[in-house]
């Protein structure tokens, strides 16, 4: 015999320590089990493609860096790429493997926290949290090193990057790369076989592969379904051709995946700086464009593979030194599409762990 | 559906981990008893701001992307003038930042008359000068350099002759000067040691016309004939006598005819093969060759398709000749990139817009000629590491030759000198002559040399400063005191500028309509109106004046310490400091006013767009190395 | 046994010592409540303190000595803020909850012997007073929940309804087997039967005890009530001032609880070598705390369905097995010398746990919607 | 499973459509409004075009037109298309390709929102970051902050 | 189990409610809320006496400072990055983050605020319970920071809450956020109950 039950609303957000900012969720839950939920955002709308479209160029850089703070390396390198494009400039050799190096860091420090945060909203007081947050302090260090920033690095220019690296930076970062990989070994004996996260991870909020295609959903959790596109691979930037590096893919497509693919990412991150690092030739890091620039009229579409996923940049130009469209192709946007779907007939804790393995960052959905 | 198949192992190895990091040592920084060394570039919380250095010329406050700087200057206190980037980049130290003052103040004659102080070719300047004063301008790191030619073309175009008021006659020394060749560096030799130096001067020259590089190395439409023509008459005004269709053999013969000293600035006439077999075929022509011929009238055959070796102005200049000479097809052919191309970007753009095909990464290896038809064979280059002069080396692609069928080659390479032997002067290995650095002089007595024989193929300006070198060094040497230096304008007054350069992008420069300019050697380039001009000067940043600063004002709670004002201070007026205790307790608080901002010794500035200053710092504190 | 009932006579304290009796009521209410206190407060630096060790920070150091006087000020500003009450809520049960809810947790401690026979009342049925009253808690609890008008508070309450009622089960049983094999319901004959501590004798015993104490105090990884990563603060979303310290005092009374109990059914209680009776008590309760506190630096949190999956399903079944196998060995075999139980005891422990993980599964499906 | 450069995918689609429907210009396909879902659908619908992921939808205001921007590429031929379609400015309605691509769900959601360009037939057709009640549309030339 | 969610609220419905409240808000919001901190100055000239109630008070008030959530953007992962393991707020008696307000002492506003939050966040302060106390972290805190001039942004959060102190950065470093606190703390240690609630 079935229970009457009266379903309810639950209103989770948009302050609420699980939503990675302000993100509302108008969840109707019966009892626990979530049948259906609404995503509301816009919380953090800052009109970031309006004020760029009303300043200039270089000074659209700071507010980039300000979409995905942080991924903040990942996304003023997309934006610059796409105005070197317009321009039609080069970037000297060092600059771009200094670039790769910073992305593929600043990458590892995004999974990282995305890991700590998928294991805090499964519960874990905080200890992962803390534990990643040890090593992306030990990224910060770098970035802080190359541009004296923490989070918000405004590092990279038309052309090239804003400095060189200082002398100090190769000893610590060969230090970094040789200590990370035990770090991740630390990480899965903490959590990858932990009975608790598996059972509150295995086989929940599976995204099947043709719903992750119809979505557009990109990054980590498109390939956690088992749909090996990255950009790095499929429509090779800057120098990715030149470095030897795997694209992970798993296939169940669930939570547990989504978590263990960031993982693997970072392992491939690593082999990709190890090799940067490496080849890294001597040089300029850039090439003189002045600070204003005009490029010629047309539009451009440049896509990265940020750490969250597919980044575009579309920016027409109207010859003029303001962009006249910036439109920006934000990867955590597009991935919550098929959220309703992932979510529904979970329980309430579940629409939490799912919510959070997509990693979302808000200031790039909401823009 | 899982379970426990592990029995628990999953979490016991957690528990391993979380009970090994309990007896880790902890890695908290004890701030804020402790405090890191934080990053030497740290774009910390004090902004400083530095009046000695500062001139007022408000990048700063452009260059933030929301307005946080507000500044008010005044000429009241101003300092200066200094000498200004492009005034120091000038090889005859023109005061370019001044005249434009002038052209903005509605005085082109004196504008006219401050070049004038400098060099004796105002107009042929204004037309095809190099100018290196723009690519060391200061605004050319912001957005685009001044317009500093073609504000001297205005002020040349609206000149009055104003500077002959003040212009300065040496009486008579008596003593003679020959100068053979009648190029930039000999006429402007001449022209001061006749007027300055007082002296008799006679310039010999071979061709049947006066003006050396000048008339047969650069087309009439870029230089027409008659500003060239005005230029060279104000010379001979000041005394000069010039014998055209008179060629030198040897110098010792004039000293011996009672000249007094010998100028030999024969300049560099001859070009450079391209080096690879079969470069001399018929149809293969020399850059300099071919326009000597052109620009003498005489008739030069060209077939329809022409391909120009090089990447400078020569090899614009012989390209786009051969286009007015009726060549449909012409193709340059260089072996780097754009970016390293050295010919002038104007050149290259003209160059395209008359439909000019550029081939880069490309350079001939050999030359065959097959029934009247050449056929120039290329290889494929790929850029390489960079070489001494910052530039990518090219270098061959293996396997990638390719030709193109061709009805002449143009080797626009490089030009060197052609020094008779009968000159008796030493040389070196690409024909210059030897001459001792400050004095011009050649081994021999009396015997002086200056211009491109000596620089090798440099540009007009290169050899006006040497040839007022000479002038220099000449007069000292008859007995004179080596004064050429003359003032031709009025004293300055320092204008007030309360707002700043304008932000505004280089006004477009006038061209004949490309219909039209492929028909003959008409000047492309049109001058500009009075509004262009002085909507030009308003950009200039007038970094030789350091304006007092009234204001300057820091919205410290708006700041966002991105840098960009550090780093773009062009006169690194700014810098930034590292300390965190810079909270306050009501809104509004951190307006910082001039005084608020630091003065430099009190504060320890950090590197950030420093590296100067990076060294002194101490190393950065690693987590890393914490543990 | 009887050899433990001589050692209980021997050095017992008078029942009602230090005087008469409402001497001792006042006495041992004084103690009971200075202990709970301020254990709650060593407890809480404890807790925040090792936590910070598993996390490499140091925690909190700045307030007194080692930080020792942070739950005080804690404590301090909590009372002196300002009292809300949501003005949808039902007022006078959000003003009754936190006593409802803390007052039986403290009544708990009257029969918790710190010393040999020192504890208030020596009830004869010691263990069947602390599952009674320890319950009512939940309904202290449940009325947080339901009195401040907010679904996230509902959510908590419901789940520790739930949750109570589940693990209330598993652990009576086990509870069950330590009575049978002490032979008494009295927790100081408990403590004075106890020649070998009973965590060997019941190491099955005490692992579904110490597995429901956790559900029970709300712990991890059964923090469910309050969960902050899915329902924010759970029940206690809408306290503050007075009434939340109360109810935070309650959480924390409610693992000191456990671990008494704990200590005293299977650790030994006051029972030990050289040191004096009261301190082996508290030794051995801050072992329980140290495991406790570790495991909430390590684990995960579970979900509702596979709390109650895992208390039904493999909690029960064990713990009813284990009284069985307790019971025919004290019928069958009451003179077991403790060399032979302990590791027959172990073994059928490990042969348990390891048959009943086999087979068991947790975790629900999702739901068709 | 080979990648058709962008003169084989216009020769494709212009062996198929009428040039008045779809045109292609400077490396995009420039489609009438109307005949937007015909020819998606021909799109993702065709073996060897098979373009079957949507990178990205947007809309620029050229004052006076809109113009919606469609990138799509195809992850088993790894070839990819602009699309460009034109709307007034007066009638801002274009069809949705949401039955195509539910990636566009949010992002027409986005336009309809910062661009005030309505989609037909989308399903969930709302304000996405702005509030009820907001006026104007913050991406339009026209649009000025000032309150 | 078919249940639409029509039967229990109404889209269309909730959006136009949130919509007025924030055309509200940003209606009455014109003008930014005194800093509550006059007294500061007074206390400081008056030279009380600090009683030792007031001492014990004060002391553990700024002791034990929990924070409550509130993390719109980017400042949050500095926020995060201070009560880490590398610089560890907990030390100061900070490791207690309620996500109830009602529990709370401390708004730190780590983030810009845009109207479309600005609701929420005023209901925030409003459920906090008396005392506590704001402190405005990062220029988008402070003025809005690099996103002033936008149409959605509100310029500072002192328009919605009155803030008591200000760390300049975007974002702060976690240094700088501590000596904000560390700010904070001396204020707190200023305050005396006869004065309080004035």
């Amino acid at each position: 015999m079935a229970l009457k039950t009266e379903p309810f609303v639950l209103n989770i957000g948009p302050l609420h320590p699980s939503t990675h900012g302000v993100f509302r969720l108008l969840a109707t839950l019966d009892g626990e089990v979530v049948i259906d939920i609404e995503p509301i955002i816009g919380y953090l709308h800052r009109g970031i493609e309006k004020l760029a479209e009303e300043r200039e160029y270089q000074k659209d850089i700071p507010l980039c860096d300000r979409l995905d703070y942080v991924a903040a390396m990942s996304h003023s390198m997309a934006y610059v790429m796409a105005v070197e494009k317009l321009l039609g400039i080069s970037v000297p050799e060092r600059a771009e493997y200094i670039r790769v190096i910073m992305v593929e860091l600043q990458r590892i420090a995004s999974h990282l926290l995305a890991v700590g945060s998928i294991a805090n909203e499964i519960g874990t007081f905080f200890t992962p949290f803390m534990y990643m947050f040890r090593e992306r302090e030990r990224i910060l260090d770098l970035f802080d090193m190359v541009c004296g920033q923490r989070l918000l690095y405004n590092y990279m220019r038309f052309g090239g990057v804003s400095h060189d690296l200082p002398e100090e930076f190769i000893p610590a970062l060969a230090k970094f790369i040789n200590q990370m990989p035990g770090y991740i070994d630390e990480y899965d004996q903490l959590l990858a076989e932990n009975e608790i996260l598996l059972v509150r991870t295995k086989g929940i909020g599976v995204l099947p592969p043709e719903l992750a295609i119809n979505c557009s959903v990109s990054g980590p959790t498109l390939r956690a379904s088992g749909v090996a596109r990255d950009i790095r691979r499929c429509d090779p930037y800057s120098i990715y051709d030149r470095f030897e590096f795997d694209i992970p893919t798993r296939t169940a497509g669930d939570c547990y995946d989504r978590y263990r693919q960031r993982i693997e990412e970072m392992r491939q991150s690593l082999r990709i700086i190890r090799q940067a690092v490496e080849q890294l030739p001597q040089g300029k890091v850039n090439s003189q464009v002045p600070i204003r620039v005009r490029p010629p009229q047309g539009d451009v579409f440049v896509h990265v593979e940020a750490p969250r996923g597919e980044l575009g940049f579309y920016l027409v130009s109207d010859g003029s030194e303001k962009p006249y469209r910036f439109h920006i192709r934000a990867p955590s946007l597009i991935n919550l599409t098929p959220l309703r779907e992932m979510i529904i007939g979970w329980k309430l804790a579940d629409a939490i762990v799912i919510f959070g393995s997509i990693d979302i960052i808000m200031g790039e959905i909401d823009r | 559906m899982l379970g426990f198949e592990r029995y628990g192992n999953g979490i016991a190895r957690g528990m391993a981990v979380t009970l090994r990091n309990m007896f880790r040592r902890t890695i908290t920084t004890q701030y804020p008893e402790e405090r890191l060394n934080v990053s030497r570039r740290v774009r910390g919380n004090i902004l400083g701001w530095s009046s000695e250095k500062c001139i007022g010329c408000y990048t700063c406050a452009r260059s933030c992307p929301h307005g946080c700087i507000e500044i008010t200057t005044s000429s009241r206190g101003a300092r200066g003038p200094v000498a200004a980037p492009c005034n120091q980049a000038c090889p005859a130290h023109v005061n370019a930042a001044r005249y434009i003052r002038l052209i903005r103040e509605g005085k082109p004659d004196e504008a006219v008359a401050v070049v004038r102080e400098k060099i004796p070719f105002p107009s042929v300047c204004a037309y095809i000068c190099a100018h290196p004063c723009e690519s060391s301008c200061t605004r050319g790191q912001l957005d685009e350099p001044i317009a500093i030619r073609m504000l001297k073309r205005y002020a040349v175009d609206n000149d009055t002759g104003l500077w002959k008021q003040r212009s300065r006659v040496a009486p008579p020394s008596g003593k003679k000067i020959a100068i053979v060749g009648s190029g930039p560096a000999g006429l402007s030799a001449g022209y001061y040691l006749s007027k300055l130096g007082g002296h008799s001067v006679t310039v010999f020259e071979a061709l049947p016309e006066p003006g050396g590089m000048m008339l047969v190395g650069i087309p009439a439409y870029r230089l027409p004939r008659h500003i060239l023509a005005a230029d060279i008459k104000e010379i001979e005004q000041a005394g000069v006598t010039i014998e055209t269709n008179v060629q030198i053999d040897a110098p010792e013969s004039l000293l011996e005819q009672g000249y007094n000293a010998v100028l030999l600035a024969v300049g560099a006439h001859e070009a450079i093969g391209i080096g690879v077999p079969g470069d001399d075929e018929p149809g293969v022509l020399g850059g300099v060759d071919f326009l000597r011929q052109v620009n003498l009238g005489r008739r030069v055959e060209l077939g329809n398709r022409v391909a120009v070796i090089g990447g400078g102005n020569t090899a614009m200049d012989s390209a786009r000749t051969a286009v007015r000479l009726g060549a449909g097809e012409v193709t340059i052919v260089y072996r780097r990139t754009r970016a390293e191309m050295p010919a002038s970007a104007e050149e290259i753009e003209d160059a395209l817009a008359e439909g000019i095909k550029i081939v880069f990464l490309a350079a001939p290896s050999g030359v065959t000629s097959k029934e009247g038809q050449l056929l120039l064979e290329c290889l494929r280059m790929k850029l390489g590491p960079e070489d001494s002069s910052g530039r990518r080396r090219p270098e061959p692609i293996e396997g990638s030759q390719y030709t193109m069928p061709l009805d002449n080659i143009i080797a626009a390479i490089s030009q060197r000198p052609v020094v008779p032997a009968s000159f008796a002067v030493d040389t070196d290995k690409s024909n210059r002559i030897q001459v001792e650095k400050e004095t011009l002089t050649t081994g021999k007595k009396a015997i002086f040399a200056a211009g491109d024989a000596v620089l090798g193929p440099a540009t007009v300006i290169e050899a006006i400063a040497s040839g007022r070198q000479a002038a220099i060094s000449i007069d000292k040497y008859l007995g004179g005191s080596g004064d050429i230096d003359e003032t031709l304008a009025s004293a300055e007054e320092i204008a007030d500028r309360a707002s700043g350069p304008s932000e505004d992008w280089r006004p477009g420069v006038a061209a004949i309509p490309l219909g039209g300019r492929l028909d003959g050697f008409d000047g492309v380039e049109l001058g500009w109106s009075r509004e262009s001009a002085v909507f030009e000067t308003e950009r200039c940043l007038r970094c030789d004046i350091t304006y007092n600063v009234e204001k300057y004002r820091l919205n410290g709670g708006l700041c966002i310490y991105c840098g960009l004002c550090v780093e773009y201070c062009p006169f690194d007026a700014l810098y930034m400091s590292y300390e965190y205790e810079h909270g306050w307790y009501r809104f509004g608080q951190r307006l910082l006013e001039q005084e608020q901002l630091l003065v430099p010794d009190k504060v320890k500035p950090s590197g950030y767009a420093h590296p100067e200053i990076e060294e002194t710092l101490p190393q950065q504190t690693l987590l890393i190395d914490r543990d | 046994m009887t050899a433990a009932g001589t050692i209980s006579q021997a050095s017992a304290l008078a029942s009602d010592w230090p005087g008469n009796f409402w001497l001792h009521l006042l006495v041992f209410a004084l103690i009971i409540l200075a202990f709970v206190i301020l254990t709650v407060i060593i407890l809480i630096w404890l807790e925040r303190r090792l936590l910070g060790r598993i996390q490499v920070r140091p925690g909190p150091n700045r307030a007194g000595p080692f930080g020792l006087l942070q739950p005080i000020a804690d404590v301090v500003k909590i009372l002196t803020k300002e009292d809300t009450v949501p003005g949808w809520g039902d007022r006078l049960v959000f003003w009754l909850a936190p006593l409802v809810a803390f007052v039986p947790v403290l009544l708990v401690f009257a029969v918790v012997p710190f010393w040999n026979g020192a504890l208030l009342a020596d009830l004869n049925i010691g263990i069947l007073y602390v599952l009674a009253v320890s319950s009512v808690a939940s309904v202290g609890i449940f009325m947080t929940g339901w009195a401040s008008g907010n679904k996230y508070s509902l959510i908590g309450a419901m789940r520790d309804i739930a949750q109570l009622i589940s693990y209330e089960i598993p652990m009576m049983l086990s509870l069950a087997a330590v009575v049978l094999v002490a032979g008494s319901l009295s927790l100081n004959e408990i403590v004075a039967a106890q020649d070998v501590p009973y965590i060997l004798l019941q190491p099955m015993g005490f692992t579904i005890f110490f597995i429901a104490a956790l559900a029970e105090a709300n712990r991890t990884p059964f923090d469910l009530v309050e969960a902050d990563s899915e329902i924010v603060a759970g029940f206690n979303i809408e306290y503050s001032g007075m009434k939340f310290a109360i109810l935070y005092l309650m959480e924390y009374s409610e693992v000191v609880f456990i671990a008494a109990i704990a200590t005293s059914l299977f650790l030994g209680g006051w029972r030990g070598p050289f040191l004096p009776p009261f301190l082996w008590f508290v030794i051995k309760m801050f072992a329980v705390f140290f495991v406790l506190i570790w495991i909430r630096g390590t684990l995960p949190r579970l979900r509702i369905d596979q709390v109650m999956a895992f208390a039904w399903k493999f909690l029960l079944p064990l713990a009813l097995i284990n009284l069985v196998v307790t019971g025919a060995q004290v019928v069958f075999w009451p003179q077991a010398p403790y060399w032979s139980l302990v590791p027959i005891n172990v073994t059928l422990l490990a042969a348990l746990l390891l048959l009943w993980a086999r087979f068991f599964r947790l975790g629900g499906s999702r739901v068709g919607i | 499973m080979q990648a058709l450069s962008f003169d084989e995918i216009a020769g494709l689609i212009s062996a198929k459509y009428a040039p008045e429907m779809v045109a292609p210009s400077q490396g995009s396909l420039v489609v009438g409004g109307e005949h937007l879902l015909e020819v998606a659908s021909y799109l993702r619908g065709t073996p060897e075009l098979d373009f079957d992921y949507l990178i990205s939808v947007t809309a620029v205001d050229y004052r006076g037109h809109f113009e919606i921007v469609y990138h799509l590429t195809s992850l088993q031929h790894s070839h990819s298309l602009v699309l460009k379609v034109r709307c007034p400015q007066d009638k801002p309605v274009m069809p949705s390709v949401v039955s195509l691509w539910r990636g566009a769900d949010l992002q027409e959601r986005e336009v309809f929102d910062l661009m005030g360009v309505s989609f037909a037939g989308h399903p969930n057709l709302k304000r996405l970051f702005l509030w009820d009640g907001f006026k104007g549309y913050p991406l339009r030339k026209d649009y000025s902050s000032g309150t | 189990m078919e249940v639409g969610r029509e039967r229990i609220y109404s889209a269309a419905e909730l959006d136009a409610h949130e919509g007025a409240l924030i055309e509200a808000l940003r209606a009455s919001s014109q003008q930014p809320v005194t800093d509550p901190d006059e007294w500061l100055q007074k206390e400081l000239q008056r030279n009380v006496l600090v009683t030792s109630v007031d001492a014990v008070l004060n002391w553990s008030r700024r002791s034990s400072l929990w924070p409550v959530i509130c993390f719109p953007a980017c400042c949050a992962f500095e926020f995060i990055g201070a009560s880490a393991s590398r610089f560890d707020m907990s030390r100061f008696g900070m490791d207690i983050l309620r996500g109830s307000p009602r529990q709370a002492d401390l708004l730190i506003t780590a983030g810009t605020l845009t109207w479309k939050m600005a609701p929420q966040v005023r209901r925030l302060y409003d459920q906090m319970a008396e005392p506590k106390w704001v402190i405005a972290m990062g220029a988008c805190g402070i003025t809005g920071g690099i996103f002033r001039d936008s149409y959605s942004v509100v310029p500072g959060y002192n328009r919605i809450v009155p803030v008591d102190v200000y760390v300049p950065g975007c974002p702060p470093r976690p240094e700088a956020l501590l000596n904000g606190i560390e700010m904070l703390r001396q204020k707190i240690n200023a305050r005396s109950i006869s004065t309080e609630g004035e």
